[in-house]
């Protein structure tokens, strides 16, 4: 049982970092329908950024806490995220709006592959590892053991999707995004320049993405210039999950993606154990022996192939996912 | 001789090959109800998405309020006074009944005077206050033409162009619809009507221009062309 | 009627232009050797990359599907080889039987993924593709326990190369008194296929198939209209490429005589789509161009980058497969704003600037 | 059923959302006529067509074609039965030839595939020239024979509608169902297509025509079938619907009477 709640923590934490950088996809998705492939590398960029500044402070011994070197790491992260996804609606997508579909997903893949590259040139090839500015603490939560820090970020990351909410919910801004979605040329005629309601949507969800960037990097410790594409490939699997287009539906997805991969990871290794099993090989049942029965076919190394097989289910089964209603016909 | 409020020269518009809107001049004054008539594809509704730039125009002229508009984008003429309803109403079925009569109000900053528009609003459309929190998706066809029609008046318009307001609409719903556009020309918002409902639209208006193929075929007097048998044959194809 | 039957009487001047090419094309190896093997192993890279993007062609120029996993056919293709004539299970069958056993492995993928798949958006087909190859690749890095099939990320090594009666491709030797080199060998064998696969692509195109392909590419509404079952043409779509997919994955196990997980990754599939992209989606030549091009690329870089910078900076500030990738990136994104039918204008658009044919009979 | 009869709808309806498009619509079309198919814009014309070539299902009624019921068909099993149609916005696969247009539209009738099409044996090629061949003819039949090598989308819009019927008729239907193919077009042209369709319906083809030009409904029409809201008004002779008071209500506006004093 205490495995279930460990798993369940974890997944919640991871989570929820899912959530922030799937709010940034399908924001920008159900305003102009595109994949922003980019995004997952935005996030790489909002670690990368944060931790360069939170070096270079460290290392002119500025008498500063650490809170306030975080927050400086991510005020300047969120700031180059911010400037680069508006760059690149502007130069990548923009001028493909009324392309065929398939030209602005492929700038998409391309500017994926230009931000990656430059990062590799301007933070190299290893992996970098994060200070240890904080100690995380573990708390007892009914048996299992949670740390302040993943408390601290699903709780930030709750603050953040309710303020985002209320952004879109209740703001002028917020109404423009939802009148463009529905129909961008009534819109106009309303006197909305779609044009700034689209880089909102791009540059809001930049910002969470930074934030999602710093949050995976503390968690884990290091940060890598090919860490976005796999985050961001869950995050849009998170997003479609809830259903694409959908707030509720990508901070919903994340929650579930991260709770689905941390229990399939801790469970995989028992529902796939073959000793059980009469027909096995001689060295398979020495293998069983050897381990006390237990030789799993797959282990916790398959945590990555969770996100696709959810994927692929959701979109074979329910394209719409979780909470959307219908996918947008657009030409 | 003032200059009108609207005026069009010469006015092309082509889109995929088709030469739409052949070059046409109309005009309408300050205070003015004038529509503008024609079969189903004479270009009507073309016309309308040049002026307002939602339909790159190929040549000619638009003035509005002395000022050539030729080429400007949509969301800066409401800014000016110049509002449209679309074809098919276009209402965010998505969003509560208020928050799309709020975006008719987008470009304003005046929260107590809109206000008291919303109020006015709902005045004229009672159905629409009985329903005000629910989302426009769910209003039939006539309350959302309707919504669609307030949501313009939301900006305070000088100029509203209105594309085929009676469309798809039942004959009791169309009744309502011409009312409410009378009413509000009598509160001096100028109006350029495009109907397919001739009689309806020569009916309420004081001038009348007639479509067909792309060009102008008639004009005049709203009542004179109620009784030209040229109108009714330029829709049923007789012979005149 | 067979008049305008197309070709069928070759002028002279075509032939000539046919032999010369020929005769380039066979002398091309020993060419290349002059500047080093590594030329012609590198002419042997651009031939396994022209297959398998004329392959992903058909799925995404032909038929305009866009799959971003098509490299998990090429990784198919090649652990059938690697694992069917190694030391690893210690089964040696010869490649002609598995090449086809290979391509027919990667046609069952492709089907067992675009059956269920295809009826989905374009956008979403792209992401499930790519799902789909990062689950391949996932699975060839960790099945090694606990029953050892692809040997995890170490591998499989030892592959045995093409032989056909004791002569093997991989050797060097002296036939007729002109000295071949491994590769040089291989070359001709990829030559011979490169041009089959080019045959058949051609023939596809100007074909019933290929004509449903590009209706469903132009407009699938009007394409169902036509009478054309939209769902079955498209799965042969992805069917042929997979199969073209697995074939270069054969030769590639064969040739390199070793493969690892890490030659499958995404990149590989985004190396392949820039190829199509950059020549012409669903211009045959242009699709050639586009892999010749970018298989050149990160030598041409490799061997002047690295000393220019050396020269400038006394050092090297960027390595070559940095900059390679970054200039893949860079040119899918300027095709796309400045020349989206690729750098070869399809032969279409060519066709129209002919002067009318008067119509026969 | 009579063996006069081609098609016969009876009650077909299909709702959007909130709005009847199509209620309770029943008519009948002969072998060999050019059936009319007319109603202000909204009326339900469109869906009607979308409906019948299985672009839509129905939610009620029910299509028999040619003997046989036509109902939970795909598009291309409509083609198949013999209904071949054109659209409103013309939808011609805009980056290829004229040529390869029509050559498309002989897929559902030819049966080359794979092997085929690699190998080119006798038989393949064969059809292809038969395919080339009858698409020429109809090109030439169309009168867009000169711009065969033209992508489709730098064709005058006038040949962009007669293309899209040398299509339509590539399938060899037995219903040619066209969606406004006078849109856009000229005086001359609208008589040259009004040739063009007298032709095809003396060719053995049965037409249902959605059109706008009265002036061309009321001369090649047998019968016109008029829709209002979704429901079928009047159908009868061009004549007797011309003078048909409910018809002329629906497009001049009549039935509705206003209040001028109350506003």
């Amino acid at each position: 049982m205490d495995t279930f709640l460990q798993q369940l923590i974890n997944g919640l934490t991871l989570g929820s970092v899912y959530a922030l950088v799937a709010l940034g996809y399908t924001m920008v998705y159900g305003i102009i329908g595109l994949i922003n492939f980019a995004h997952g590398e935005v996030v790489m960029i909002g670690a990368m950024v944060s931790l360069s500044v939170i070096m270079a402070l460290l290392g002119a011994h500025a008498p500063l806490p650490s809170v306030v070197i975080i927050l400086a790491g991510l005020l300047v992260a969120i700031t180059v995220c911010m400037a680069i996804a508006y760059a690149m609606e502007k130069i990548a997508y923009r001028p493909l709006r009324k392309a065929p579909r398939l030209a602005p997903l492929i700038t998409a893949i391309g500017m994926s592959i230009i931000l990656q590259n430059l990062a590799l040139i301007v933070w190299g090839r290893n992996y970098l590892t994060f200070p240890t500015l904080i100690q995380p603490t573990p708390y007892n939560v009914l048996g299992a053991s949670m740390t302040d820090l993943q408390m601290l970020i699903v709780v930030l990351a709750g603050l953040l999707m309710a303020g985002l909410v209320f952004v879109v919910q209740r703001t002028r801004l917020g109404m423009a995004m939802r009148a463009t979605a529905q129909n961008p040329q009534v819109a106009g005629l309303m006197g909305i320049d779609i044009n700034v309601v689209i880089s909102a949507a791009f540059v809001i969800g930049a910002a969470l993405a930074a934030v999602a960037g710093l949050m995976v990097m503390t968690y884990y410790g290091i940060a890598h210039y090919y860490m976005g594409f796999l985050l961001g490939l869950k995050a849009f699997t998170a997003a479609v999950l809830g259903g694409i287009g959908n707030l509720a539906g990508a901070m919903l997805g994340g929650v579930l993606l991260g709770i689905i991969e941390a229990l399939g990871a801790g469970y995989i290794g028992d529902v796939s154990n073959i000793c059980g099993f009469p027909f096995l090989s001689d060295s398979l049942q020495q293998q069983c022996a050897a381990s006390e029965g237990q030789v799993s076919m797959f282990g916790s190394n398959y945590q990555d192939v969770f996100a696709f097989f959810v994927l692929i289910l959701v979109l074979i089964f329910r394209p719409s996912g979780l909470l959307g209603e219908r996918v947008s016909e657009r030409a | 001789m003032t200059t009108p409020l609207l005026e069009l020269k010469d006015l092309q518009v082509a889109y995929g090959g088709i030469q739409a809107v052949k070059g046409i001049d109309l005009s309408v004054d300050q205070g003015e109800l004038v529509c503008l008539i024609g079969a189903n594809g004479a270009g009507k509704t073309t016309t309308l998405k040049g002026i307002t730039g939602l339909q790159p125009i190929k040549s000619g002229k638009i003035h509005y309020a002395g000022e050539d508009i030729t080429g400007k984008p949509a969301f800066q003429l409401v800014r000016k006074g110049l509002s449209m309803v679309p074809e098919g109403r276009g209402v965010f079925g998505a969003l509560t009944i208020e928050e799309n009569l709020a975006m008719g109000a987008y470009a304003r900053d005046d929260r107590a005077a809109i206000k008291d528009d919303v109020e006015r609003v709902f005045g004229l459309f009672p159905r629409l206050k009985e329903r005000r929190k629910q989302t426009a998706g769910t209003l039939s066809g006539g309350e959302q033409q309707m919504l669609a029609m307030g949501r313009a008046l939301m900006s305070r318009p000088k100029l509203l162009l209105l594309d085929e307001p009676s469309m798809g609409l039942a004959p009791l719903m169309v009744q309502k619809v011409f009312e409410t556009v009378m009413a509000v020309s009598k509160e001096g918002v100028t109006i350029l009507l495009i109907e397919q409902n001739a009689k309806l639209a020569l009916e309420v208006s004081s001038r009348g221009y007639v479509m067909e193929s792309g060009e102008i075929t008639l004009q005049g007097k709203a009542k004179q062309l109620l009784s030209d048998p040229k109108v009714r044959a330029a829709y049923l194809g007789e012979a005149a | 009627m067979t008049a305008h039957g197309r070709g069928k009487s070759v002028p002279p001047k075509v032939w000539a232009g046919v032999v010369l090419v020929a005769l380039a094309l066979a002398l091309l190896p020993f060419v290349a050797a002059l500047a080093g093997q590594a030329w012609v192993r590198i002419l042997n890279f651009a031939m396994i990359y022209i297959m398998l993007a004329l392959g992903l062609n058909i799925v995404v120029g032909f038929a305009g599907l866009l799959d971003l996993g098509y490299i998990a056919f090429y990784a198919v293709g090649a652990y059938m080889y690697a694992l069917l004539a190694s030391p690893h299970f210690g089964i040696h069958l010869p490649f002609w039987v598995i090449l086809p056993l290979g391509a027919g492995l990667a046609c069952i993928f492709g089907i067992l993924l675009g059956a269920p798949t295809l009826k989905l958006r374009g956008d979403y087909l792209a992401i499930v593709t790519l799902g789909f190859g990062e689950i391949i690749r996932i699975f060839l890095n960790n099945l090694n326990t606990p029953v050892n099939v692809t040997n995890g990320p170490q591998g499989v090594n030892l592959i045995d190369p093409f032989h056909v009666a004791g002569f093997s491709f991989a050797r060097a030797q002296s036939i007729l008194g002109v000295p071949f080199s491994g590769p040089q060998k291989y070359y001709y064998v990829l030559l011979l296929l490169t041009i089959g696969v080019i045959v058949i692509n051609i023939r596809l195109q100007n074909s019933r198939l290929g004509r449903a392909w590009e209706a469903i590419r132009e407009d699938e509404v009007a394409a169902k209209a036509m009478g054309i079952n939209t769902r079955n043409v498209k799965l042969l779509a992805f069917a042929m490429g997979a199969s073209f997919g697995g074939i270069a994955g054969g030769i590639f196990s064969a040739t390199q005589e070793f493969v690892s997980p890490e030659s499958f990754g995404l990149f590989e599939s985004i190396i392949v789509l820039a190829m199509v992209v950059l020549g012409g989606m669903g211009n045959i030549p242009g699709v050639i161009l586009g892999a010749i091009l970018l298989t050149l690329l990160p030598e041409v870089l490799r061997s002047t980058m690295e000393p220019l910078q050396n020269a400038l900076f006394g050092r090297v500030l960027l390595d070559a497969e940095t900059v390679r990738l970054l200039v893949f990136g860079i040119a899918l994104v300027a095709i796309m704003l400045y020349r989206p039918a690729g750098l070869w204008p399809s032969a279409v658009r060519k066709r129209e600037l002919e002067v009318p044919k008067v119509v026969a009979e | 059923m009579s063996h006069l009869t081609l098609l016969i709808a009876e009650d077909v309806s299909k709702r959007f959302g909130g709005v009847q498009a199509l209620a309770d619509v029943s008519f009948t079309i002969n072998h060999g006529e050019i059936y009319g198919l007319i109603g202000p814009n909204g009326a339900g014309k469109t869906s009607l067509f979308n409906v019948l070539t299985g672009i839509y299902a129905p939610d009620g009624g029910t299509f028999n074609f040619d003997g046989e019921p036509l109902e939970r068909v795909k598009p291309n099993e409509v083609a198949e039965r013999g209904i071949a149609r054109t659209f409103q916005n013309i939808r011609l696969f805009q980056n290829l030839s004229a040529l390869e247009n029509v050559m498309i539209g002989r897929h559902v009738r030819t049966r080359a595939g794979v092997f085929g099409a690699i190998l080119r044996d006798k038989g393949t090629l064969a059809e292809e020239a038969a395919i080339e061949k009858r698409s020429y003819e109809l090109l030439e039949y169309v009168g867009v024979a000169k711009r065969a090598n033209d992508l489709a989308k730098h064709l005058a819009y006038g040949d962009q509608r007669r293309l899209e019927i040398a299509r339509a008729l590539a399938t060899e239907p037995k219903l040619l169902a066209l969606d406004e193919p006078a849109a856009g077009m000229n005086a001359t042209e609208t008589q040259a297509l009004k040739r063009l369709l007298e032709d095809i319906r003396r060719d053995g083809i049965t037409i249902l025509l959605i059109e706008h030009d009265m002036k061309l409904v009321m001369s090649v029409c047998d019968r016109v079938l008029v829709l209002d809201y979704g429901k079928k008004i009047a159908e009868g002779t061009a004549a007797t619907v011309q003078n048909d008071p409910k018809v002329i209500a629906a497009y001049l506006g009549g039935e509705v009477t206003l209040n001028l004093k109350g506003a």
